[in-house]
């Protein structure tokens, strides 16, 4: 009845200098499910993500994917094995268009691109899938424009549909809605549940209303340990996390 | 709006804004009172920072009549504008990086007396005591938000101009600085907030003006809000 | 496509109708440059890394071509080739290096890495010092034609430089070029996406330093002689200026470019001591008033440097 | 009547600037005034060109010169490493190449060319001036400090086999980085070694120096000597006779020498902003003449011809006096060891010399079958 | 008398003095390019040719003024550092909002016009000029004779170094720092940018025209001085860390040291050892010893 694991961590700990951002984290992440990570700010959320994904490398502790240990990979390969964040400040690649954006994600699928003797028309194939793509998050009508012409809400689709190209199973999304309109904000909630249908979801997010109906299970950090774990219902009783991250009096 | 004249701290008349060849601002114009706290409502991309932008002078293709305290300033270079006591937080947070988080805060000089002590912001922000000597960009993005304001709490402008404040922070937080700003404004200071969540808006507000493709379409009382509510989502689109 | 066809037609009328105009000699030394400066904007125009060392490669296929030729005798093919090669494997030892490291510290990494080569060049015995290796033998290309001639050497050189110029635009436009270049606009997030961007950064790194090795080999079967200006940092400042000059980040604007400065260079050299003041004008009204380069003048969205703070 | 057309070559920028540049330009404008030569039917056109002391820049001037310009000979340059690429393309063109800036033995040594002549000076020359000389007046025992690249290394090499062959002794040798700009520590180094004699195997910017640093350190006070293996009028007129007096150097020419050295030189200092001429200078005067003299008793300007005649023919001029072009190239001629003098000595600007010796033509340069041409059989 | 790595221990301890003073030329060189490069973000390649023009200036008070050498300490840095601040206003702040090359090439041209103007005017032989007489003379310290001259040289860069240190801890020193990073917010706090900007760059210039004074009795006063020292100089700006004041001060001396010492074992390759250990600190500490941005 209860679902894999699918990544878990075991005492994760990163400390800068003498300052341990994270400390001692152990979360496991079942798979098929939306887990969200909270807490206030310089809780170590981002360093978590950033752990994960190997752009920081721990101090201590391991990360576990798919029962294998994948603590001592490189970022690249990271992805490779099918884990791919976003970023909390919204990542596309500026001076390509939107279509392109896509396409190197899934270019990327076809093994190392070091063909610099073939030409870019070996490319061709993939703007159909990435079309698509587009058209998922829709943005088929901006494919040709410049990345870095997008307004926000749309980079951060952009990014949604770049990470999809690669057809990730698990995905970890930093912030998705910061930033974002009321009306994005329902577009994108949208969307995150509807990539959840046969995914993995880590998910940082301060915006609680969505946290709360997206997330199957939430975790609570906060100066770097682990809080509270739970539904939401039963972490927002919590009187920790009420202390640390929502307050009193909240409504 | 004629009898809010005479008391205007702040009043923005027929504001026109490039960035290049794009013209953002449309005769854009709106008032803000000795000591009231007015926010500028809108989707995203309406203008709002472009306006915040272009009255503390950083957007300096502007064009039309900005009067703060009897000056006009649409001519003048965004130093001269911060003397005349008018603090700004970012949108970005514009932390620096080459600088201590007591370096970051200690850097917009004090311009006038009735700022606030360091001892009062630390007291507001206590995450930012702890890490006081670590570089600035190592902070966490909530944490840099904080110290974005808590900078311009020391100079002692009158006039603060804060860009969607509450951006990526906790909600405990998030009701420290709504009680920050309500203690602000009890102290005398005259405020212009940017604001996505007006839920938090409304807590503070004296007005909201909306803001809809770089021109101000309307103007809600926060008394009357709640019987304007419907009229406001349709404007944000919620 | 068309606009790229049409600017190699008129690249190949331009080298053909060259010669019966102007000095082939002058050509040839423009056609050296023009290629070292292909390859350097390879890497900074495309790769997004500006080296400050580039005249490391140049330089030391030159020295290896000409001690082959020279010394052991080789056919000219043999020692273009064999430039080039060292030149490649210098990239490779220097890119590997320099490519993890980024902005302007990968720029100061690279010059010193090139002032080692430098040094090495002043004192190593078989560069010749400050005399250089001089009286390098043309050869017969392929054992049959003779490249004392100039004409038939410019030929020559004309087709290493279609060749390599060609090959640039093709690795410009490749997968590879477009992984490059979403590296350059945003590592973190190519990595994210599973590249291994300091694979891409090396590779390019290589194809620069091996094409600007090329250029330095050819120099050397046109001028007949190595020397130390090959190996010297003002080498590398220039084929900046080059680059700069003609417009960054585009196909042409190093060729245009190479042309511009390489005939300041000739027909100024009568003015005697003027000739660095009117050089540094150059520079300074390039950077004040045309910094999109020559060829960015006329194009309507020439690359720009991106600010990096 | 016959156009030549003569290429001056040089540094007009660098280090070698004060020394070659411009007055050689008016040195050889002298020359072909002095000789007349409009009226005795030839038409003398000079270019000149700034070679900036790479060898790939003046290789490429000098092809251009004789593809596409007409020139039948070059002149001046300075810099060995120019001066031997300058050679070869003169020799692949043949044209004529008549060499008085270069010091590298070479150019009439092992690189020799039947279309290259060396007028002025070499290193072997200098070595053999100081070196030699000084062993004589008992400076026998020498530390050498020396710029670490070729040119410096032949220096020390030449003047070491010299110094040794008179009886004198090396204590020892330091070699500097090229360009330096501190040699104190080297200097030191020198001091300790006692040597009578520190001899200064570099040239330019980094002799001028190390003589500064020298005087600053109290060096010659202490009664060590300093010897200039390549060092000109020029530097000293930089250096100023505080600092430089009591410095040994050898030169092929100086302005005070004779009335005819004078007269020429006043002539010369009218036209140049009151500036000597230097010895290179001087070379380019004489060598300028002997080539038109050639021209004139062949009438043709035939490389090979007129070639044959410069070496057939005695060389004589009012600077250089008597002297002969060798089968190698080599020009010969007397060669003279000064020793810079005191402030309290000189009565005025370039009144800088006391001449020690003079060393004969015959024993000045470096004896034929030891260059290793191929030309000499 | 004892031996270190079988150097007599007098001799060893002569040549660090002499690399201490060296270093005090290289510290104050990186200093005025390290303060340039914190602000102005640009690489000063004109530094060389300013320092030149400090000696040049020094020299022509002298010949054409009779003004002698204490007089031009004061005036030299400050009719430099005023030419510093007309090329900055005229010129250089027309590039702030672009990429650091930009500057660099700029400053570049600059530096070849400067050297080619004074080629032409004086020549590269080079222009005597003596040791002010007061500073005459040496001190014998046993171990080697030390001229006044190189004392003082030492001592006046070492408290120059340090003043400028502690002006760097002050406030103006987080001003310039933040208005490197974001001249435009900085100026929305009410600090006055482009004028400090141009102060600045006038600053550093006249570090490097004061260095240039130094350098006159000692060094050669030609126009091709700066460009030699330049590139070494780079190299100690990057070791230290671009744009950290502390880094260059410290590296500045730490490598005269280091290349003096070089002399001594091994001569050949005084001036390679500098770029050996700008690769090696490079790879091992991106952002220099003391830097503290990637
Ligand atoms: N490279 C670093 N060096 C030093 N401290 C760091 C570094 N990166 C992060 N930190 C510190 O670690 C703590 C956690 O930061 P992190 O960015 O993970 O917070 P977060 O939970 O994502 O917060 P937010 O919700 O505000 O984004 C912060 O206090 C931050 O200052
Ligand atoms: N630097 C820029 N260059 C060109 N156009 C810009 C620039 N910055 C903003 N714009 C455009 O100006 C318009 C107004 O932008 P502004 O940032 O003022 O919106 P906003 O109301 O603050 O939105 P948000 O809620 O997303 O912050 C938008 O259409 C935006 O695309
Ligand atoms: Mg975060
Ligand atoms: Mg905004």
């Amino acid at each position: 009845m209860e679902a894999e694991p699918i990544l878990a961590t075991r005492n994760l700990t990163i400390a800068f200098g003498g300052f341990r951002a994270v400390d001692g984290v152990s979360l496991i992440i079942k798979q098929g499910t939306i887990h969200a990570l909270i807490g206030p700010n310089g809780a170590g959320k981002t360093t978590c993500f950033n752990l994960l994904t190997k752009f920081l490398a721990p101090t201590s502790g391991s990360i576990i994917y798919k029962g294998r240990d994948i603590t001592s990979l490189r970022a690249a390969d990271i992805a490779r094995l099918g884990i791919v964040r976003s970023f909390q400040i919204s990542a596309v690649f500026p001076h390509l268009t939107v279509l392109e954006n896509v396409r190197i994600a899934l270019q990327r699928q076809r093994g190392a691109s070091f063909d610099f003797w073939r030409s870019e028309r070996a490319l061709k194939a993939f703007d159909k899938p990435a079309m698509v793509l587009l058209e998922d998050v829709g943005l088929e009508d901006f494919a040709g424009l410049p990345a870095g012409q997008l307004p926000y809400g749309r980079k951060r689709a952009l990014e949604v549909a770049t990470t999809l190209a690669l057809d990730p199973d698990m995905l970890l999304l930093d912030e998705p809605l910061a930033g974002m309109g009321h009306e994005d904000i329902q577009r994108m909630a949208a969307l995150i549940r509807h990539v959840a249908a046969n995914r993995t979801i880590l998910m940082v997010e301060h915006n609680l209303s969505v946290v709360a109906a997206l997330s199957d299970r939430i975790s609570v950090l906060a100066r770097g340990r682990l809080l509270a774990e739970g539904d939401y219902a039963s972490i927002s009783q919590d009187p920790q996390v009420i202390e640390a991250y929502l307050g009193t009096g909240h409504g | 709006m004629g009898d809010v004249a005479s008391h205007s701290l702040l009043r923005v008349e027929g504001l026109d804004a490039w960035y290049g060849e794009s013209h953002v601002l449309h005769g854009l114009g709106f008032e803000v009172r000795d000591g009231e706290v007015v926010t500028l409502l809108g989707r995203n991309g309406a203008g709002k920072t472009t306006t915040l932008r272009a009255i503390i002078g950083i957007l300096r293709q502007r064009e039309g009549s900005i009067q703060f305290a009897g000056h006009e300033i649409i001519r003048a270079s965004s130093d001269a504008i911060a003397r005349l006591g008018i603090g700004y937080c970012p949108e970005e947070r514009g932390i620096f990086a080459s600088l201590s988080v007591r370096e970051n805060l200690l850097l917009p000089p004090v311009i006038r007396p009735g700022g606030l002590s360091l001892d009062q912001i630390f007291a507001l922000f206590p995450n930012l005591r702890e890490r006081v000597d670590s570089q600035g960009t190592k902070l966490s993005g909530g944490e840099q938000q904080m110290l974005a304001i808590a900078r311009i709490l020391r100079t002692g402008a009158r006039l603060l101009l804060l860009d969607e404040p509450t951006e990526g922070l906790a909600p405990v937080i998030i009701k420290q600085i709504g009680r920050t700003i309500h203690e602000l404004k009890r102290q005398g200071f005259t405020i212009v907030l940017v604001e996505q969540n007006f839920r938090f808006a409304a807590q503070l507000a004296d007005r909201h003006y909306i803001v809809e493709q770089g021109r101000v379409v309307d103007m809600i009382e926060n008394a009357v809000l709640d019987r304007n509510i419907d009229k406001l989502h349709a404007y944000l689109g919620v | 496509m068309t606009r790229y066809t049409r600017s190699f037609l008129i690249l190949i009328a331009l080298l053909v109708i060259g010669p019966h105009i102007l000095y082939p000699i002058f050509l040839m030394k423009v056609l050296c440059f023009a290629l070292f400066a292909c390859a350097f904007n390879l890497l900074l125009g495309y790769g997004g890394l500006l080296s400050f060392g580039h005249a490391a490669y140049f330089g030391m296929a030159s020295y290896v071509c000409a001690h082959a030729a020279k010394i052991w005798g080789w056919p000219p093919e043999l020692c273009i080739l064999l430039g080039t090669s060292a030149a490649a494997l210098l990239g490779l030892i220097f890119g590997a290096l320099a490519i993890r490291r980024q902005g302007i510290y990968f720029a100061m990494i690279t010059l010193a890495l090139a002032q080692m080569i430098y040094f090495f060049a002043l004192q190593a015995g078989f560069t010749g010092g400050e005399d250089g290796i001089q009286s390098v033998p043309r050869g017969n290309l392929f054992g049959v034609i003779n490249l004392a001639n100039d004409l038939a050497l410019y030929h020559v050189v004309a087709l290493i430089f279609l060749g390599g110029f060609w090959m640039i635009f093709r690795i410009v436009h490749s997968p590879f070029g477009q992984v490059l270049k979403a590296i350059r606009d945003n590592e973190s997030r190519a990595i994210s996406l599973g590249y291994r961007a300091s694979q891409y950064k090396l590779l390019v790194f290589v194809l620069s330093a091996a094409l600007a090795g090329l250029a330095g080999a050819t120099k050397v079967i046109v001028f007949q002689l190595a020397s130390l200006t090959d190996v010297h940092w003002m080498m590398s400042g220039e084929v900046i200026l080059i680059v700069l000059v003609g417009g960054m980040g585009t196909i042409l604007g190093p060729v245009v470019g190479a042309f511009v400065i390489v005939a300041m260079e000739n027909y100024l050299a009568p003015l005697g001591a003027w000739v660095t003041v009117i050089q540094g004008l150059v520079f300074v009204v390039c950077v004040l008033l045309f910094r999109q380069g020559i060829v960015g003048l006329f194009q309507r969205h020439p690359a720009r440097l991106k600010k990096s703070t | 009547e016959i156009d030549v057309k003569i290429g001056i070559l040089n540094d007009r920028s660098g280090v070698y600037a004060d020394l070659s540049g411009e007055g050689s330009v008016i040195a050889a404008r002298m020359a072909v005034e002095d000789f007349k030569a409009t009226d005795k039917g030839i038409r003398v056109n000079i270019v000149s060109a700034d070679h900036q002391n790479k060898p790939d820049v003046g290789s490429s001037i000098a092809r251009q010169w004789y593809d596409q310009e007409g020139v039948d000979a070059i002149f001046d340059v300075p810099t060995s490493s120019v001066a031997l690429a300058v050679s070869q393309v003169t020799r692949e063109k043949n044209k004529i190449f008549i060499d008085s800036g270069a010091g590298a033995a070479d150019l009439t040594g092992k690189q020799c060319s039947p279309n290259t002549i060396h007028w002025t000076y070499d290193t072997w020359a200098l070595a053999n001036g100081t070196g030699g000389a000084m062993v004589k007046q008992g400076g026998d025992t020498w530390f050498f400090i020396t710029a670490d690249y070729a040119f410096g290394h032949a220096l020390e090499r030449d003047t070491t086999a010299l110094v040794e062959k008179s009886g004198g002794k090396v204590l020892g040798s330091v070699k500097h980085p090229f360009p330096g700009s501190d040699f104190s520590s080297f200097l030191l180094q020198a001091q300790a070694s006692g040597a009578k004699v520190i001899g200064l195997a570099n040239a330019g910017g980094d002799t001028i120096n190390t003589i500064k640093q020298a005087a600053e350190f109290g060096i010659t006070q202490g009664g060590q000597k300093l010897a200039g293996l390549l060092i000109f009028i020029t530097d000293i007129h930089a250096l100023g006779l505080q600092v430089a007096q009591g410095l040994v150097l050898t030169e092929a020419f100086y302005w005070d020498l004779n009335d005819a050295t004078r007269a020429w030189s006043k002539r010369f200092a009218e036209r140049s902003d009151g500036k000597m001429p230097s010895m290179v200078h001087a070379g380019v005067y004489a060598s300028v003449l002997h080539y038109l003299k050639a021209i004139e008793a062949t009438n043709s300007k035939d490389a090979s011809v007129v070639m044959a005649k410069m070496k057939e023919m005695p060389t004589d001029d009012p600077l250089f006096g008597k002297g002969q072009v060798r089968i190698d190239g080599r020009v010969t001629h007397d060669m003279y060891l000064f020793e810079v003098k005191k402030p309290e000595e000189s009565k005025g600007d370039w009144d800088y010399y006391k001449l020690l010796a003079t060393i004969p033509a015959a024993e000045a340069f470096r004896p034929l079958n030891e260059g290793g041409c191929p030309l000499v059989k | 008398m004892f031996t270190i790595l079988g150097i007599p221990s007098q001799a060893l301890f002569g040549q660090l003095l002499l690399g201490l003073i060296n270093g005090s030329f290289y510290a104050l060189l990186s200093l005025g390019l390290a303060i340039i490069f914190g602000l102005l973000n640009i690489i000063n390649f004109a530094h060389g040719a300013q320092y030149m023009m400090g000696a040049f200036l020094t020299w022509m008070l002298l010949s054409y003024f009779g003004v002698g050498y204490w007089w031009a300490l004061l005036l030299v840095p400050v009719l430099v550092g005023i030419f510093g601040l007309v090329l900055e206003r005229l010129l250089i702040s027309r590039l702030h909002h672009l990429d650091h090359l930009y500057g660099l090439l700029l400053t570049f041209g600059l530096a070849l016009i400067i050297q080619g103007l004074f080629r032409i005017r004086y020549g590269v032989s080079g222009l005597p000029y003596g040791i002010p007489l007061t500073l005459a003379g040496g001190q014998n310290l046993g171990f080697m004779f030390l001229p006044n001259y190189r004392l003082w040289v030492i001592l006046l860069s070492l408290s120059v170094c340090l003043a400028t240190w502690l002006v760097e801890k002050t406030k103006l020193g987080a001003y310039l720092r933040a208005a490197t990073e974001n001249p435009t917010l900085v100026q929305a706090f009410g600090i006055n940018v482009p004028r400090l900007i141009t102060l600045t760059y006038g600053g550093g210039v006249g570090l490097a025209a004061l260095a240039g004074v130094m350098a006159a009795p000692i060094y050669s006063v030609n126009p091709n001085m700066g460009a030699d020292m330049i590139i070494t100089v780079f190299a100690v700006v990057v070791i230290g860390g671009m744009g950290s004041i502390a880094g260059s001060i410290v590296t500045g001396f730490a490598l005269g040291l280091i290349e003096g010492l070089t002399k001594l074992l091994y001569p050949e390759a005084s001036s390679t050892v500098i770029f050996i250990i700008m690769a090696i600190v490079l790879l091992l500490k991106p952002a220099g010893l003391f830097g503290r941005r990637v």
